[in-house]
């Protein structure tokens, strides 16, 4: 399944300050893609640093915001969150400066 | 005559023409900058421009609250302070710069740290809250007391080569804690001192927290609330995306929330966030 | 120490160290700012702000050309122009508070409209040109000389609560004639004096100026050429659109096109847009 | 055929000040929807004043760009750009103020 990962606000130093990622993720025959899966899939595949500046026990951590298609992932199920081919999804950590 | 029973003065008139001339914002716009009250806490990076816009376009009551003092590191993206305040507090300077820009307007100057203790007396006197601070605990603190108050909050924040933006407590709408109910490591808690920015773009984020506060005051447009905008200066991306409504288990703004004034006042919001509301002036070790 | 041979004074290292603390910006984007030159036509609503950070960023030398004075009903968005300057210059007010900011950096006035006369002298001390400017003869003319003298152009507007910016003539992209081969009608071609314009939105689209030039400048970062960032206030909502490449056809800057200082120095704007360069101020008569 | 037809840089003026219209565009059974189709379309029915601040002679007016999909149209074929379902069309008139 192809879909377009982003890292943002500081999480993309975990992944050799790359922010874009276009990805090829690989999913059961007939089987379908939630978002519990995709992180753990980029946890083995992008990111490359400090994995707990990324996750807390089995989801983001706290201060990360995910967005599914330009849509907060609280709003589509969190970890249950079914995806899509092509779907686009952000990993962002919230900023205090100024 | 004194402009359509609106209030407006023939130089008010004349000063703000180029408001009037617009339909979608006109008199009845104006007017309610002129009769509204907006406190902008932190006169750095994100309080700058945010300051100058929000004088020059007649807000009514403009407060500024910072300890700080000006200094030729800042001088880089504080555009409001000029190298004559190097060494001056901060809010002196941000005021000196808003009366020479709009002398018709009112200035209030708090020259003190934003604490618990001082922060539901001051904040209770204005009608729009900006967060132009640089800090997590800061954050926590300003959100909760609107919340406590019943203020919205249009809050920004910038780092490296990014910003971020959104209003909170607004119209039913979530607070801070309702998105960021447990605070992040302090690892992930950079501050613009510790990590560098790139200088226009907390330029960018205070003139758009500007506009939203300028739109919640004359009640024109839709105000950002409910959703965020995410903003690469190097890509020149820039995402409006759709967050998450006001939450009905958050602690303090949800449905059986028991935060008050004496809870708020009582919070440790150092303890909690393990960074602490202001830090004395980096020694830089770039050399 | 000079700075790691980039010439970078202690002043300077202290000045700029949130930027140089920045990875993706660091010692060598400061000094692609240090060393470069950045010419401001228009010193008005977006012009303000741009110049503003501009000379805070630490560009080496910063041209300001207009040809106005201040007047009262300017303040309400050219947050650069304090009261005391009302009737006097606008180059005049905005060099002197770029200086105020950062003493170190080299300004330099050009109190004059810009012509096809003086345009291909003016633009050819600048490496970047920023159109600050609020109409359509203005926009032709300086996106043919920037071709003509090949600048990057970065370009902004903004009227009523909306604004657009993208980058010309940069690197193999389009000018301002590969996307507007024919000018508008005249009725189309509306001036913040005449129509009015939220305060804050021409300070949005000049910091973003202000940032693309920064970008150029420093070789850090991705322009916005080839892409137009299309603002709408008071919805909240941004659009970065794809547009069209260089035109093999365009009289100026196209394969075959034959526009050179001769033409350009010949060519009337003002005939080919049916509109003035610049007009006297409007006598208000909203009353 | 749904599509979202934006309007901006002072063009909305021309529809009742309405900037955004979702809109049901029929086309002929097994006929393909054109943007020349669609202007004259919008001609009929969402501009109600002023059409020479819009068309001339058969395309958009100078100083008019057009966006299918968030992409000038200039790089699409112009008026022989097809249109699909949900497919996003923005008129926007070029600014000059300041
Ligand atoms: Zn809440
Ligand atoms: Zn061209």
């Amino acid at each position: 399944m192809q879909l377009t990962l982003e890292f943002g606000g500081g999480l993309e130093l975990l992944c050799d300050s790359v922010k874009v990622h276009n990805v090829n993720v690989d999913q059961g025959a007939g089987e379908k893609l939630t978002m519990k899966n995709l992180l753990a899939w980029v946890c083995t595949n992008l990111i490359k640093e400090r994995p707990e500046m990324f996750m807390k026990e089995d989801t983001v951590r706290p201060g990360v915001l995910v967005l599914v298609n330009d849509c907060d992932w609280e709003l589509s199920g969190q970890l249950d969150t079914t995806l899509e081919e092509k779907d686009s999804v952000v990993f962002i950590s919230t900023l205090h400066g100024g | 005559d004194s402009g359509f029973g609106h209030g407006l003065s023939p130089d008010m008139i004349y000063r703000y023409s180029r408001h009037l001339l617009l339909p979608s914002f006109g008199v009845q716009g104006q007017s309610g900058l002129l009769k509204s009250s907006i406190l902008v806490v932190g006169a750095g990076g994100l309080g700058s421009p945010a300051l100058l816009y929000l004088a020059a376009c007649g807000v009514g009551r403009l407060g500024i609250v910072d300890h700080d003092v000006v200094e030729l590191n800042n001088l880089h993206r504080q555009i409001i302070h000029a190298e004559a305040y190097i060494g001056r507090s901060k809010v002196e300077s941000a005021a000196a710069a808003c009366r020479s820009i709009n002398s018709s307007i009112q200035i209030v100057e708090h020259k003190e740290a934003l604490r618990t203790s001082n922060a539901l007396e001051i904040l209770s006197k204005y009608d729009i809250i900006i967060d132009a601070t640089d800090n997590a605990p800061s954050r926590y603190m300003i959100s909760d007391c609107c919340v406590v108050l019943g203020k919205p909050l249009v809050s920004g924040a910038a780092l490296g080569s990014e910003g971020q933006l959104t209003v909170y407590n607004y119209n039913g709408g979530p607070c801070y804690r309702c998105l960021f109910p447990t605070p992040p490591p302090t690892t992930a808690c950079q501050r613009c001192s510790d990590s560098g920015v790139l200088g226009v773009v907390p330029g960018i984020i205070g003139c758009l927290q500007a506009l939203e506060a300028i739109k919640i005051a004359s009640a024109v447009g839709e105000p950002l609330s409910g959703r965020m905008l995410l903003f690469d200066a190097l890509s020149a991306r820039i995402r409006i995306v759709k967050i998450r409504g006001r939450s009905l288990h958050c602690e303090v703004c949800g449905e059986s929330a028991a935060f008050n004034r004496q809870l708020f006042q009582d919070f440790d919001y150092e303890k909690f966030t393990q960074s602490p509301l202001s830090t004395a002036p980096l020694k830089l070790n770039l050399l």
